[in-house]
């Protein structure tokens, strides 16, 4: 069970998140924000409950819905709001935007505009993982509509076959842009997919940050224990369109209203009353500190400068003995920036796949018309 | 003659060819229900019926190769990709499967498929969203690839496409949407392969294609007008196959050229034209055929350096000024 | 029950692939053919049990191991051989070459090369068909290996979802190239997997032509009465190495002897037999006669021309007014040729998505934390 | 100096490589137990195990994928394509992600990756399997693009790619792989980005690169020798980024050029080499830039016919004598 303190923290941390995303909705209208910015109101307890179950040195990946993922892990709320804004201060100097947040001091590796491109990234990192043997696990999050590219069928093969440390994550949200995933997907609960890769699959309230988390942490350390991946179902809804741009008229209002009745913060809030373990001030109080903080971070975006014009030319290649950007070090002159530095000698000790003796005749064995699968989900 | 704007005139195209010709069928991401992620296809989901009109799941290279498969026994899909960049995902489908399967068979099959959707820079999303890859397709043979810079072209050029027998690559300009211009009432189809005169000149021809035209070489042209260069505009439309009599007609009356293009310069299409230009006109260029590109960079998000990237009338008039040795 | 006389039509279209096949192997040695070719020789059940449960309207798609497929459903053997060889009478003008075999005229649409591409083109004949209200089957085959591309789980998705008509064959020979699939698969019974798309998945022996030809007619059945796709798994075995410049050496000698023993044309040989059904002398002057066809065939290519040099020019686009080549009509004259013509003009009364009245309110009932899926296979 | 095959070069790289350096590793089909397709990757499961010399399922976009991913966090993967036909179908990993990626995280990241495999005709085997595709990859910002045709070169520039921090597309000569040549002992390194006069002359410059080199272009340099004409032959050796310094060198000595590529020549890499001639050497060039390219239809299986669609020493003569004026 969650601590006080923690609970305490994961209501701070989603208020975090709700109030920065208000803004970045706002800066949106303001146009001082543009292109796409998909917001990830409603989903908050899926990645804040998730983030808690893991340790500073797991790494994280996600889509384009990429804003509250890193900040929870510990970016910079200002720097993150400038990345929105295309300015200098922000994470990736301007060059990302919204759908390109990265934050590699705190384990948070992107930020795809590609629908599932991320899927096969989060194997490579779990690879690389156990390639070098560390104990790390890597969380990657999409959507339930990325369920349907071929990219998720490829990778959990290998990842399942290959026993990679990887927890996916599909926040199933219910719709891919303006479509039901019922309409579109055969199998519109993804998690009763997995068997399809001998996975492992869960599906979970995905608006109860307590659930969230303690089936994280159960599945992270299954992980950790050497298990292989697993596809983490979190259901639950975006109370905004899929962007900005998006009026969400394939909705019903009624529809909206009811899930809204389920929103992760008050659902926290009540927990913590109802145990007594904060009075309604001392949470009203956290959540002025958020918005003040979230304040901060806006008016630290709306005094940040573009980045300079030469910077048209760089990032695309990198030049021989260049270094890497550590942007807190860049932009904060931050002197406690932990950047990951990964060896460039050490011994592979992982037997991938080791050979059975009575290779190459070893089979598995197969049924002959026995194995018969009638109709039905897996 | 309407003014409409370029989603409505590709929207029109649509709904007269699927009136005319009941093979011919919409798929793609949010194309029915939503209307198209551009309102592209708006209403024809209720005209049309949800055979006809069909939401399909975010799976590019699948929807892509069952259209193809439609259309090897009769049909005339169209396929929607959402935008060139996504459509990545798919492009075996269309490459290995589509521009091949006539040739397979030794002419026993036919695949007469539109792929069409936005493409180029959407306007501040960042390099996974503003490529624009004409060259890439136009580089397989078994392809035609279109381009159109305006609503009347839009329209004409995707009726074409729909009634033309070969796999289409048809790339819409995703800021040109909202663009409006004159659309003849009534038939009006553009013939594949032919290049329009926008502005006739006698100083330079400036050969371009796509958004570039109204974005960038008009406004240029204007510019150049009042220092009194007369530019030659000549729209290629399509891209493959080029229509090569076309611009060297243009180029022997000129004997000067510019190439713009919104994608990178690297390998982009542009050196095609240019390389076309240099050896056809070779005795008639007074100077070296010039290029306008986006710059060979990842799109950035930021603002100033979106507009550093992509082609400018600025730079278009820098160009023409150094083929006119100005 | 197949009768007397369709187990015979079956037991010739064996040997006729069989005997066809190995003088393509003889003709590669001899440097009449080139390039990659794939032989079927093993697997001549599959093929031939299917196709006797297909009507003569039905469609049929393949890869690159094409060979017998088309020959089983009446393709001249001849002009197929001439392709082989890459002259003008092939069926192809000699523009495809083994892995690209092509025969309109009886239904067979190719002999594809890319892995796994052709499973999405047979959910398009599908697509087709349905749409216009036609009753008609496809059957597309493909291999162990190629159930890990990201195309079949993309395919069958939609497929499911649609209910398109199509059989989806798995042809299971173990092994991928020089890869056993139970090295590369995490649920390496491949029709296991058919859950995740709500698809009806099934597993039998594939070298008992009887077998697969009962399970084809109740699944073709099934199909044509608007049930939707089915991935029929036929586990077969390949005697030969993956193309003719592969030795083969991940396999044992063993594991090719015992699986030789299997050989779908002795068992039926056998069965005939033991049923009295037909007389030793019967069967191999079926043989004969089935050898004498490939040698006319053989004879036939070895006469035929290379295609003229101008053809370098045709097919790559079709040009306006350009008709389709109909190979039999043009190579050998034939009148009896019966093309399929496919309407211009007819109504589309598929609903393909029919709306319910509550749309767009309606959802599928989604369990809370219900669906668990413990590891293992679906 | 041993005389080695250009397999066995790539082999000693591979080799040499992972045993310096541990983050080396290789992925991809039947790269493990079967030694590779073409047999480039013998012995090396033997010697590094079976986590660093990985035999892939048939899916190209996944283990892509993969390998970006492990190459974001410090390993140093080799992905091997069993072609580059193939490929196509992990063309969004490899454009998408990894040329993008240093660039969208704003420096944060870099993708030291190589994606190495057989690229161009393989020798009857029709159209999906015969592609040159490095037109396409050179398009995109972010990534390098190398096309070695000796085995002196593969080696060295494989050495090179893998050392590089940028995202690397290595495409060798599916019918180069039994060619055998000098190649120097020890570390040899060639670098990314020169180009190398394979043959001085002073007639006519021929632009070349992979396979064409000694297939096509050398062969036609002596039959054009016998006539008395000298041509000089540049290999470019790296595609992406260009040696514009010894093209431009070249030309201006010997005022001709012809480009010799074995794709197809509408949009090929041979458009962009031949815009640069012609723009960078224009007051130098006595002719328009030849180009010798393979025949924009697809390639057929017939033996006469695929004859017809390569180019030849014939047509390179044939060409050179056209920029002669002969
Ligand atoms: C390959 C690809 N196809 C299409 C798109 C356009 N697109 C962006 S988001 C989206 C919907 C994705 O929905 P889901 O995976 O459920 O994630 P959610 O937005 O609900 O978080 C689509 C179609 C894209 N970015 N990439
Ligand atoms: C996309 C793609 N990747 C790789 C190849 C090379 N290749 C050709 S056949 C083959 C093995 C396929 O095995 P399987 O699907 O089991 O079919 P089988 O050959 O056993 O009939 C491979 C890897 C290819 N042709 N296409
Ligand atoms: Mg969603
Ligand atoms: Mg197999």
């Amino acid at each position: 069970m969650a601590s006080t303190e923690l609970m305490l923290t994961m209501y701070r941390k989603m208020l975090l998140s709700r109030r920065f995303e208000e803004k970045a909705g706002q800066a949106y209208g303001l146009k001082k924000i543009q292109g796409f910015c998909h917001l990830y109101i409603g989903q908050e307890a899926v990645v804040v409950g998730v983030n808690e179950a893991l340790r500073p040195t797991d790494w994280v990946m996600t889509g384009y819905r990429d804003h509250v993922h890193p900040l929870v892990r510990g970016a910079d709320a200002g720097m993150l709001m400038a990345e929105l804004y295309g300015r200098d201060s922000g994470y990736s100097k301007g060059k990302g935007g919204s759908m390109h947040f990265f934050d590699i001091e705190h384990g948070f590796y992107g930020g795809y505009g590609i629908v599932g491109g991320q899927i096969p990234l989060a194997a490579g990192l779990g690879f690389a993982s156990k390639y070098r043997g560390e104990d790390r696990v890597t969380v990657c999050s999409f959507g339930d509509a990325a369920s349907n590219q071929g990219a998720m069928h490829e990778t959990f093969n290998m990842a399942a076959k290959w026993k990679l440390p990887v927890l996916y994550i599909v926040e199933n949200n219910r719709y891919g842009m303006g479509t039901d995933i019922a309409r579109v997907s055969a199998v519109p609960q993804i998690s009763k997919r997995a068997g399809a890769w001998d996975m492992r699959g869960e599906a979970i309230d995905g608006m109860d940050a307590l659930t969230v988390y303690e089936k994280a942490k159960e599945l992270v350390d299954w992980i950790r224990a050497g298990n292989g991946p697993v596809l983490l179902e979190a259901n639950t809804y975006r109370f905004r369109g899929h962007s900005m741009s998006d009026a969400a008229t394939y909705r019903t209002k009624d529809e909206v209203e009811l899930e809204k009745q389920k929103d992760p913060i008050l659902k926290l809030r009540k927990v913590l009353l109802d145990k007594r373990a904060a009075t309604e001030a001392q949470l009203d109080a956290i959540d002025d500190e958020e918005k003040a903080h979230v304040e901060k971070a806006v008016a630290f975006a709306d005094a940040a400068p573009l980045p300079p014009d030469e910077d048209v030319w760089t990032h695309t290649t990198v030049e021989e003995g260049e270094p890497d950007v550590h942007p807190r070090e860049r932009v904060l002159g931050a002197t406690d920036v932990k950047w990951p530095s990964f060896p460039s000698d050490f011994k592979v000790a992982w037997d991938l796949e080791p050979r059975t003796p009575q290779t190459p005749a070893a089979k598995t064995e197969r049924g002959q018309g026995g194995a018969t699968n009638k109709k039905g989900a897996a | 003659m309407a003014e409409i704007a370029y989603r409505e005139a590709l929207n029109q195209a649509l709904f007269e060819e699927m009136s005319r010709d009941p093979r011919v069928f919409l798929m793609g991401e949010e194309v029915a229900r939503y209307d198209g992620a551009y309102k592209v296809s708006k209403g024809l989901l209720d005209k049309f019926g949800s055979a006809r009109v069909v939401d399909a799941p975010i799976s590019e290279l699948g929807f892509g190769g069952l259209g193809v498969g439609a259309a090897m026994v009769g049909l005339r899909p169209v396929i929607e990709m959402m935008t060139w960049n996504f459509a990545i995902l798919a492009m075996d489908q269309i490459v290995n499967s589509a521009a091949k399967l006539r040739h397979m068979s030794g002419g026993q099959l036919r695949c007469p498929i539109v792929f069409r959707g936005p493409n180029g820079a959407g306007g501040r999303l960042s390099s996974q969203h503003s490529q624009a890859l004409e060259a890439n397709y136009a580089h397989f043979p078994g392809l035609k690839v279109i381009a159109p810079g305006t609503p009347a072209d839009a329209k004409g050029l995707l009726k074409s496409a729909i009634r033309d027998d070969n796999p289409v690559i048809f790339m819409e300009g995703e800021l040109l949407y909202g663009v409006k211009g004159e659309v003849p009432d009534g038939e009006h189809v553009v013939p594949i392969g032919k290049a329009d005169i926008k502005r006739e000149g006698s100083d330079v021809t400036i050969v371009t294609w796509s958004r570039m035209l109204t974005a960038v070489v008009l406004p240029a042209a204007e510019l150049l007008a009042q220092e009194g260069i007369n530019v030659e505009v000549l729209d290629l439309r399509t891209i493959k196959p080029m229509d090569e009599e076309a611009i060297a007609a243009s180029v022997k009356k000129t004997n000067r050229a510019v190439i713009v293009e919104e994608g990178w310069g690297y390998a982009g299409f542009g050196a095609h034209v240019a390389d076309f230009i240099s050896r056809q006109c070779f005795d008639d260029l007074d100077a070296p055929v010039g290029r306008v590109t986006g710059l060979d960079v990842n799109m950035a998000y930021a603002e100033n350096l979106e507009r550093l990237i992509l082609p400018s009338a600025a730079r278009v008039v820098e160009a023409v000024h150094q083929v006119l040795y100005r």
